[in-house]
């Protein structure tokens, strides 16, 4: 068993509670109750918001 | 009225492709990129590129202030001025400016950018790159009608008035939409667009306006965003795109005789 | 008809000085160097600045070429394009461009020069430097004249078209010269000149045209170079030249209403 | 007792000899006959000729 620490926080959309392990800054997830799409803003402890749209088309 | 791109690929000899800038008459536009550079430069300050790529595969670089510092030092600095250099020694009258300069293009900075890193997927901010939105081409204007020879390069203006780091193609391609260039050349390290990227004999000669979505497919990765720019120069009513070989001596001459990949 | 000299001494803050830019309402063209930063970029790249002096005490870099890469991208990159990118942030249309673009200046390379290192005379060979013989102003004129803020910053050319390293205090003469400017105000990290230079207290206010020799005595190592660059400045038919304090706020306000040492 | 190596070269004005010591390439020495000024362009063997002028006024 790897000592993964599983942390639980919110979802802003859902207030569903989703768990999460060993993620970073940035990362997004999904919340398992109504599929948002989160991007994790904090590590410690761990804070969701809504991840923004998808984007094309960037520079060199 | 024609806009040629070279890019910042390490295969092209810069010197060499500059020696033909002098045979070619009509009014030009000359783009470049400096990528390759770009890396090294990066890489010996102790900085590397990090390069993220989208879900849609798109690859391109995280640039982050310091980056951008670099960037405007490698593109703006070593390359522009190299190329300005070289081009004056031959009697050609070159102004480098990059993009930022008489607000020639002005884009959106993307505050933030979904990327797949390390197979994650993440938001990525800070990143000081974006897309071109408008290109203002009374300076262009101003200099080539005194006869002078533009040398552009990124980055373009943010609408809040910060570098932005835009593709060098694209920024030719709007360039050459906004001056409603006959001629879009574009020179690479490569004989034109491959069928195989590996195989140089496998050169796409022709490609006829309504052939556009068979060359889609044909394409990868940086050559796909390359077509996709061709398409797009086309129907902005660019005459024609040529994707030719930036290593062979008249290069520009070889190009304009229809040598390489010729569309539209 | 203004021109503005801003020095790369690491006193003064770009950010800061160039908020005042906005306020100026005639001609203007922004001279700068980068001395500075380009000691530190050199010395992160591992080709550290070496400085060499002549016989007479005169003290400057010596420009192998690996040097002036590095100088393209530190003067023309870096601090150039970040200064564009702030006035364009300002809403003032800057364009910057180094002396070689559009040929704006031409001097001679000095093919060797005697120096004294390390205690002995030497001559050294290979130097990408020299002194400004002639300024080519049509360029500038065509910014000006269609309201472009014109930011320029060495190097200038060679007779036989390569990048020399000129003085950015004598390029910001040669061009207010060329311009028949009115004033040329030359900014740095102290409030002018000084009698003596490590008390700021001792400012020359005004030296009139007839006061330049006592003058020539009171400056030391590079102030020395300013006093001699601004007798010149006079004798070629600039109306003022002005030593200014870079630091302070409203920085070219204060030089335009006399505050540093106004000369002439 | 250092042992730094003399050589002898033949100045180009006079062609008296010049005895020098430890000398770099570029280094200026002069002449002990007829005073000239002699840049040295190598150093194994040491070759002599006429150094430049003095020129003021280089860049930044």
């Amino acid at each position: 068993m790897s000592n993964t620490t599983t942390d639980v926080a919110v979802c802003p959309e859902c207030e569903g509670s989703v768990a999460v392990a060993d993620v970073e800054r940035g990362e997004i997830v999904q919340c398992p109750d109504c599929g948002a799409e989160l991007e994790v803003t904090n590590t410690d402890p761990v804070t969701l918001q809504l991840a923004p749209e998808e984007e094309e088309d960037w520079g060199e | 009225m024609l806009v040629v791109k070279i890019g910042g690929s390490k295969g092209v000899d810069l010197e060499r492709f500059l020696g033909d800038v002098p045979s070619v008459r009509e009014p030009m536009v000359l783009v470049h990129g400096a990528n390759h550079e770009l890396n090294q430069v990066s890489e010996q300050l102790g900085h590397p590129a990090r390069m993220v790529t989208s879900s849609t595969g798109q690859v391109s670089r995280y640039t982050d202030r310091r980056t951008m510092e670099i960037f405007m030092m490698v593109y703006c600095g070593r390359v522009n001025k190299t190329i300005v250099e070289r081009l004056q020694g031959l009697g050609v009258n070159a102004v480098g400016l990059s993009a930022m300069d008489g607000a020639i293009a002005r884009g959106r900075r993307k505050e933030q950018i979904r990327v797949i890193e390390d197979g994650k997927p993440k938001v990525l901010r800070g990143d000081y790159a974006g897309s071109i939105q408008q290109v203002d081409t009374r300076l262009l204007r101003l200099l080539l009608d005194s006869g002078y020879l533009p040398v552009l390069t990124p980055p373009a203006l943010s609408s809040e008035g910060e570098a932005i780091n835009v593709d060098g193609d694209k920024l030719a391609m709007e360039i050459a939409a906004a001056l409603c260039a006959d001629k879009l050349l574009i020179f690479s390290d490569t004989p034109g667009l491959l069928r195989d990227v590996r195989d140089e004999g496998s050169l796409i000669g022709r490609i006829q306006r309504d052939e556009m979505e068979q060359a889609l497919e044909v394409a990868e990765g940086r050559a796909k965003k390359k077509v996709i720019a061709a398409r797009e120069a086309l129907e902005r009513g660019i005459g024609q795109v040529v994707f030719a070989d930036g290593r062979v001596d008249g290069a520009i001459q070889k190009a304009l005789a229809g040598q390489g990949t010729v569309i539209g």
